[in-house]
């Protein structure tokens, strides 16, 4: 594989993965309903992790796993990114969790999901 | 020595997983054992410390790889300082809330004394931890815990304020997880001495970038000023010693994260500079804000969101005596802060609103308390002989050794706006006639103890101020001495 | 010795107040015992030149007594004694006697700590435990506390946090928080230091003395204050701006090459203070109001005098000092009198207490001789030394306005006498009784003060010379008091006694005048039974003469009066909480918002990279 | 107004983020050269073979080179679900009865008694081979999750102890962190190994790691199953 592909790799990948965080950013930033902010959190934990999945990729390599196919001479992807991931991905599921159960507190006691009438406190 | 860095951590871990299972035989010990834990916390914060004091840092390798392979936790003067700190004050914090309303039901005590515990375990474990991405793992566990102490109380609008504190630390998060791969990808490890020593080699460009999102990661923590809307509701809405424990505990962990990157892990020069800017901005738009608050917790809240812009300023100023005086106003916040929570929150006990207007003539009627939060505003605002006036002078000796003669004056000017808008509910509270009808609530025995001892630290440290300062210049020193911390925890050995 | 001293003071006012919870008796024997003990052992322990060293973070804190500071602390101690017997029965079942003492004791203790202080450090702390204590003084009775009290607070906030400023630019310039060592390397500085530290001193000095634009706190908060402490705040507290304007003018102005602009300037700006609080106090309808633009009108005099700064005006502005502290503290406590055994202190409510209060009388009476500056008393040998001084200095503007406040100053001492003793006495007071013996015994050893110092000024000369020398002045010929005609015509030793006896005889004369022309052909009508030409008053309009009693005069300064610089810093208040209001909005209660400053801030910042980061 | 703003803001903060990964460069190693120090994750995979013995790179750093990362997340998860009772809390909670009723299939209900044990199944083995295989606790813990929500979803009335929840989650979170201890007693470093590591590639070896990922695997199985099932007995208020 040439350079050029990696570079067009490079463009497309990294690209597809910011823009991904960018359209949950958007959402979390424009949108007026909780769900949908809260969508949006998601959105850009995924392309964040995306983003930190394809950092760990090294050209021609293959899944961290000494396996009994492993021939001891295949160049390997970085398992750190991976191990990491892990991690973010259990933490956003945490995170997304506790913000949906908040999002069921704020209609029990205002009865909306408008996020510009959730203004009690204020200045 | 009674045990190592790691326990702090797993301690309380442990005790976290037990006490669902105790508290299905016996039920009191959900609201003893995070108590039990965090005592035994202290202890070995106080013992570690002291021996750190004699024979230098602690290194500790986890899981049996010397770094930069494994975790470390690195327990030196200056983060064994702040954790001595968090411990103490996570006790007190404790103390004043065991049984803080008699209401409180089993289900509801179990898991507030639970995410109480873990809010300090995470705040000491940010301290702690020589490695990155164990830092954002901390961060999590401490964001989380906040998040749902923040909405414990259900009747209020605290689901709102903790919604808000969520999207923020949401956006905190990737920005955190961002900072750290771009790290990663240049540098191949993840652990903050080894990052540290080999930051010269990168790429500037990235460096910055890096920085500037570590920057906005942590301000969200710190509560610097663009990023810390969520930071007045939290504290407002949550139950009264959680804000105290927000104040004293958990927005040191944050400043302590930004200055461990900006003294240890970056070189970047211009790092002192911005922290210099975004103190200043912090601490002028909260002083400002705080002086036209009509609601008692969230006065106080922006008045903690100034001193830790404050704070900023003085580790900006880059020298050992900024440092000094930083970590000196950290401490006196740490002690002062929570009093006024404390009192505060009993002071608009049985006010729906928490008006400040409440409050007004309540000097008569809870004299104790009263007297306990005037303390408290005097020594926050520097006046002597009280606590806060060591740490304002320290803080303008500092500056002025670095020739910022407007700073000193912009802060000084800030100061005159503190001191207006606590010395206004001080008027209320003694020389204002009692307009509601509202009763007041005598603090229970627990809550005068914590707010008295909080009083007489406050008053040992304003008489005695050489009662800490040891503690602190080996702190500063210890921060400064960057090749040492380096060298310190890439030598480490398993014992 | 020192340390002993001020611990005492300290553990005193904590234990009287809580005594005070116990029983009213206690508190009241406690704090006699606090303020005497402590004061006793500092008049009979402690001697000029002792030296105490404390540490602190690495700072020493040294205190020991000067000369100068002596002369100011035996003021403090002296009118802290009186006052303090003073004040027990005029506490008497009033609220938050514990909170009186406390903070009285606090002050005294803080005012001593201020002059003992050798080092700016514990000047600082010191200063600011005075400013605060005598702020929970000026609230203690609950009136108007948030106008009053914060205003005082700011103004003495500004003055404290100018002192820290230049505090600590000095110890980083010069490495030293020493007086002595900031005083002598002064001249180390850079050119612009020079000129900021002794505007910075002088702001902190200026507010405490109630310097001209710095004074709007005075008045009000003088006159809210309980009477019993107000003796002390005006006598006492303010002299402690004197205290550092002598510093600042004595060490730092005279290194200057500016220095005599400066002075000119501090020296127009008190003869202005003086001029526009006398007028000022001639149209205030309540006593405590009037003495409280006079303690202003006062304290300008005294700057002139340290401002000019001259051996024979430092000696009269030292000597007013003194005197000041002796007069106005006997008139506070006259009018606290009154206000204990009538209730109120309005001029226009109260009349003819001339033989009701005969003590507080002529203790007033002599007391407002004093303060008019009329010749058997002490007021005058400290005017006749100013106006000296000036003319020696060819000031004679400022001689002619200090002239016409002085002048003026006769119509307020008439109004305060007239208002409150003279005239005819009403139905109303008949009950009302002469107060009690512990509080007139204080006023009326502070009046006869006046009256031996008039006649024998060389008794307080003594100190005055020995803490002039010691600020610098050189004694020619062993005292400095030779300077004045009033002594190189008359001697020191004989003074002033001729015009005393003079005086005296002419006074006998006119009471024993007064006492057989008796009450013949007069008729006691109420003061409010007056032809209304066909209108009948309401019942709740006062018609008392002594209501607009200053009418044409004040119509004349009407002009004046209208500038109340009071207004201008209301306004300017009013502008900045707008504006604070307006900040505050920043946080819009949305939390979508805050997330969208936090981008913002991000691309803010990846934005200006290049600039922070190089 | 405000979207134009904020895709104004969004189009800076993507460039240069973009810019920053478009630097960095994608596939290829980009470390900065630096020839004193090996990079970490070749002493890792390094490592993992030689003294773990354990074939899945990722599960070694997971659970032992970064295990404390690990008990951190195991502990936000716990607290995830401590916070979702806290938030939901209410007082008189009326346990079992089910805000979303609906009625499933019999087709659905009968597939799902069937698939129940297989997916429970699967997932322990995913927990179980988690160092051998790609896979472990936390996937495996997913899995057997998926599982209860299918039941959850087909049968009205099927409820989970919650009792018997808390208790699988405290006694595996025990045991991680009392594994973690006991290294710490025996070897010296909290979660260091002490068990024979046996020999690679066989389901008895890589130490200490299987414990734990069997112990990750119930926790997160019980903590998820928790979590969907708080969120679906919250009893939705009518509106208004």
């Amino acid at each position: 594989m040439d350079s050029a592909y990696f570079q067009y790799l490079n463009y497309a990948i990294y690209g597809t993965a910011v823009l991904v965080m960018l359209t949950g950013l958007y959402a979390a930033l424009v949108k007026k309903s909780l769900l949908k902010i809260v969508i949006g959190l998601s959105i850009v934990d995924s392309g964040l992790n995306l983003l930190i999945v394809t950092l760990g990729y090294l050209k021609g390599g293959t899944a961290p796993i000494f396996s009994s196919g492993y021939n001891g001479t295949q160049t390997m992807v970085d398992p750190i990114p991976q191990a990491l991931v892990l991690t973010a991905i259990v933490i956003g599921f945490g995170v997304t969790a506790v913000a949906l159960s908040l999002v069921i507190r704020l209609w029990r006691h205002h009865h909306t999901l408008y996020i510009d009438e959730i203004k009690n406190l204020k200045w | 020595m009674v045990g190592t860095p790691v326990l702090f951590i797993a301690i309380p871990l442990l005790a976290a997983f037990l006490i669902p299972l105790i508290g299905m035989v016996w039920k009191e010990s959900v609201r003893i054992i995070p108590g039990l834990v965090l005592a035994y916390l202290l202890v070995l914060a106080i013992n570690l410390l002291s021996y750190v004091t004699v024979n230098g840092p602690i290194v500790e390798v986890i899981a049996g790889w010397a770094p930069p392979i494994g975790i470390n936790l690195v327990f030196n003067a200056f983060s064994g300082f702040l954790v001595t700190i968090m411990v103490f004050m996570g006790l007190l914090v404790w103390l004043y809330s065991y049984r803080f309303k008699s209401n409180v039901e089993y289900e509801a005590a179990r898991k507030y004394f639970l995410l109480l515990m873990m809010l300090i375990t995470g705040s000491v474990g940010i301290v702690l931890t020589g490695d990155i991405f164990n830092m954002f793992v901390f961060i999590e566990i401490t964001s989380i815990s906040g998040y749902a102490l923040t909405a414990f109380y259900t009747g209020r609008d605290s689901a709102e304020a903790s919604f808000k504190y969520l999207m923020m630390g949401s956006i905190a998060s990737v920005m955190l997880l961002l900072a750290i791969m771009i790290i990663y990808s240049q540098l191949g490890t993840l652990n903050m001495a080894d990052v540290a020593s080999k930051m010269h080699l990168m790429d500037p460009k990235l460096k910055a970038v890096s920085f500037i999102l570590f920057v906005i990661a942590l301000g969200i923590e710190a509560e610097v000023f663009p990023l810390n809307g969520w930071a007045p509701d939290a504290y407002a809405e949550a139950p009264g010693p959680v804000g105290a424990a927000f104040s004293g505990i958990v927005v040191k962990a944050g400043v302590y994260a930004l200055i461990r990157y900006t003294y240890t892990i970056f070189d970047l020069s211009g790092a002192f500079n911005l922290l210099i800017i975004i103190g200043l901005i912090t601490l002028v738009v909260a002083e400002v804000a705080a002086i036209r608050q009509e609601k008692l917790k969230r006065m106080l809240a922006y008045s903690s969101i100034g001193q830790m812009g404050l704070v900023l300023v003085s580790f900006g100023i880059g020298t050992k005596e900024g440092v000094f005086a930083a970590l000196f106003i950290m401490l006196n916040h740490a002690i002062i802060k929570p009093l006024l929570f404390f009192s505060g929150s009993y002071l608009v006990y049985h006010s729906k609103k928490k008006m400040i207007s409440d409050v007004d003539g309540i000097g008569k009627l809870a004299p104790l308390t009263s007297i306990l939060f005037t303390l408290g505003a005097f020594a926050i605002v520097g006046l002597p002989p009280f606590a806060g006036f060591w740490s304002k002078l320290s803080f303008l000796m500092a500056a002025a050794d670095s020739n910022m003669l407007l700073v000193i004056g912009l802060i000084l000017s800030v100061s005159v706006v503190e001191l207006v808008y606590y010395m206004r509910v001080v008027n209320r509270i003694f020389f204002f006639k009692r307009t509601t009808s509202l009763l007041t609530r005598r603090p229970t025995f627990n809550a005068y103890v914590v707010m008295i001892i909080l009083g007489l630290m406050i008053l040992v440290i304003g008489f005695y101020p050489d009662s800490v300062s040891m503690y602190l210049h080996n702190a500063a020193n210890s921060l400064f001495d960057k090749s040492q911390y380096i060298h310190s925890v890439l030598t480490a050995t398993i014992q | 010795m020192l340390t002993l001293i001020l611990l005492l003071f300290l553990g005193g006012a904590i234990v009287t107040w809580l005594g005070n919870k116990l029983s009213p008796v206690v508190g009241d024997l406690l704090f006699l015992a606090t303020i005497i003990i402590p004061a006793g052992m500092f008049f009979t322990g402690v001697t000029v030149g002792e030296v105490t060293h404390l540490h602190a973070l690495g700072l020493t804190l040294t205190w020991g007594l000067t000369p100068l500071s002596y002369l100011f602390s035996m003021i403090v101690v002296g009118l802290g004694i009186l006052l303090a017997i003073y004040a027990v029965p005029f506490m008497k079942g009033k609220q938050k006697t514990g909170a009186f003492y406390f903070n009285f004791t606090l002050s005294v203790m803080s005012m001593l700590g201020i002059l003992v202080s050798k080092d700016w450090v514990s000047f600082f702390i010191f200063w600011e435990i005075m400013t605060w204590s005598s702020y929970l003084m000026v609230v203690l009775n609950g009136k108007d506390v948030q106008r009053v009290g914060i205003k005082y607070f700011v103004f003495s906030a500004i003055g404290a946090y100018a002192m820290l400023m230049a505090m600590v630019i000095m110890n980083s310039q010069l490495g030293s928080f020493l007086l002595a060592d900031t005083f002598n390397n002064f001249q180390h500085l850079t050119t612009g230091n020079q000129i900021l530290i002794p505007i910075l001193l002088l702001v902190a000095f200026g507010v405490k003395s109630a310097m001209m634009p710095l004074h709007v706190w005075a008045p009000d908060a003088y006159s809210n204050a309980p009477m019993a402490y107000t003796g002390l705040f005006s006598g006492a507290l303010s002299k402690m701006g004197i205290y550092g304007m002598v510093l600042v003018m004595v060490t730092m102005i005279n290194q200057l090459p500016e220095g005599t602009l400066i002075r000119d300037i501090i020296a127009w700006i008190g003869g202005f203070t003086a001029a526009a609080a006398t007028l000022w106090a001639i149209t205030q309808d309540d006593g405590k109001k009037l003495l409280a633009w006079s303690s202003v009108g006062q304290m300008g005099y005294i700057i002139v005098g340290v401002a000019i700064g001259t051996p024979l005006a430092m000696l009269a502005a030292m000597f007013l000092v003194v005197v000041h502290a002796m007069f106005k503290g006997s008139l506070f406590m006259v009018v606290g009198a009154i206000e204990k055994q009538t209730g109120t202190t309005n001029f226009t409510e109260i009349n003819g207490l001339i033989r009701k209060m005969p003590w507080t009388f002529i203790s007033a009476l002599i007391s407002v001789i004093a303060l008019a500056g009329i010749p058997p008393l002490a007021g005058f040998v400290s005017k006749w030394m100013l106006y000296e001084a000036l003319i020696q200095n060819n000031n004679y503007i400022l001689v002619i306005l200090l002239f016409f406040a002085s002048t003026a100053g006769f119509l307020y001492c008439y109004k305060f006498l007239h208002g409150y003793f003279l005239g005819q006495e009403e139905p109303e007071w008949a009950h009302v009784k002469e107060a009690p013996v512990a509080m007139v015994i204080p006023m009326v050893l502070l009046a006869l003060g006046n009256f031996v110092l008039g006649t024998f000024p060389q008794l307080i000369f003594k100190p005055i010379d020995a803490a002039m020398q010691f600020a610098g002045y050189d004694a020619t010929g062993g005292r400095l008091w030779g300077e004045s005609v009033l002594f190189t015509e008359w001697g020191d030793v004989v003074t002033l006694q001729p015009i005393l006896y003079a005086v005296l005889a002419v006074f006998v004369f006119f009471a024993l005048f007064l006492w057989f022309k008796g009450t013949k052909g007069t008729r006691y009508v109420s003061t409010k039974d007056i032809s209304t030409s066909g209108e009948l008053p309401k019942e709740w309009e006062n018609l008392t003469f002594k209501v607009n009693f200053m009418q044409p005069f004040e119509r004349a300064i009407e002009p004046f009066l209208k500038r109340q610089i009071d207004k201008y810093y209301t306004a300017f208040g009013n502008g900045m909480e707008a504006l604070f209001e307006f900040t505050r909005r920043i946080h819009t209660g949305n939390g979508q918002t805050y997330a969208i400053y936090a981008i913002l801030f991000l691309a803010l910042l990846l934005l200006f990279r290049v600039n922070l980061f190089g | 107004m405000k979207k134009i703003l904020v895709l104004l803001l969004l189009a800076v903060v993507g460039f240069y983020l973009a810019g920053t990964f478009f630097d960095i460069g994608f596939g290829n190693s980009h470390f900065v050269k630096n020839d004193a120090i090996k990079p970490v994750k070749d002493i890792y995979l390094q490592q993992t073979v030689q003294e773990l013995k354990v074939s899945n790179a990722v599960t070694s750093i997971v659970v032992n080179f970064r295990g404390f990362d690990t008990l951190g997340e195991v502990t936000v998860l716990f607290l995830s679900v401590t916070a979702l009772g806290s938030i939901l809390y209410k007082k008189r909670h009326h346990v079992g009865e089910r805000s979303v009723l609906f009625s499933a299939s019999s087709i659905v209900t009968s597939g799902s008694k069937l698939l129940f044990p297989a997916i429970v199944l699967l997932g322990a083995y995913v927990f179980i081979h988690g160092h051998l295989s790609p896979g472990g606790g936390f996937q495996g813990g997913v899995i057997i999750a998926t599982g209860f929500l299918l039941m959850l979803l087909a049968y009205e009335n099927y409820s989970v102890s919650h009792n018997g929840l808390s208790i699988v989650e405290s006694l595996a979170g025990i045991t991680f962190v009392g594994v973690g201890l006991l290294g710490f007693m025996n070897g010296g470093t909290f979660l260091q190994n002490f068990l024979p590591t046996g020999e690679l590639n066989n389901l008895f070896s890589g130490g200490i790691i299987p414990i734990i990922y069997i112990a990750v695997g119930f926790k997160v199985a019980a903590e998820l199953t928790g979590v969907i099932y708080t969120v679906l007995n919250e009893k939705g208020e009518q509106n208004g």
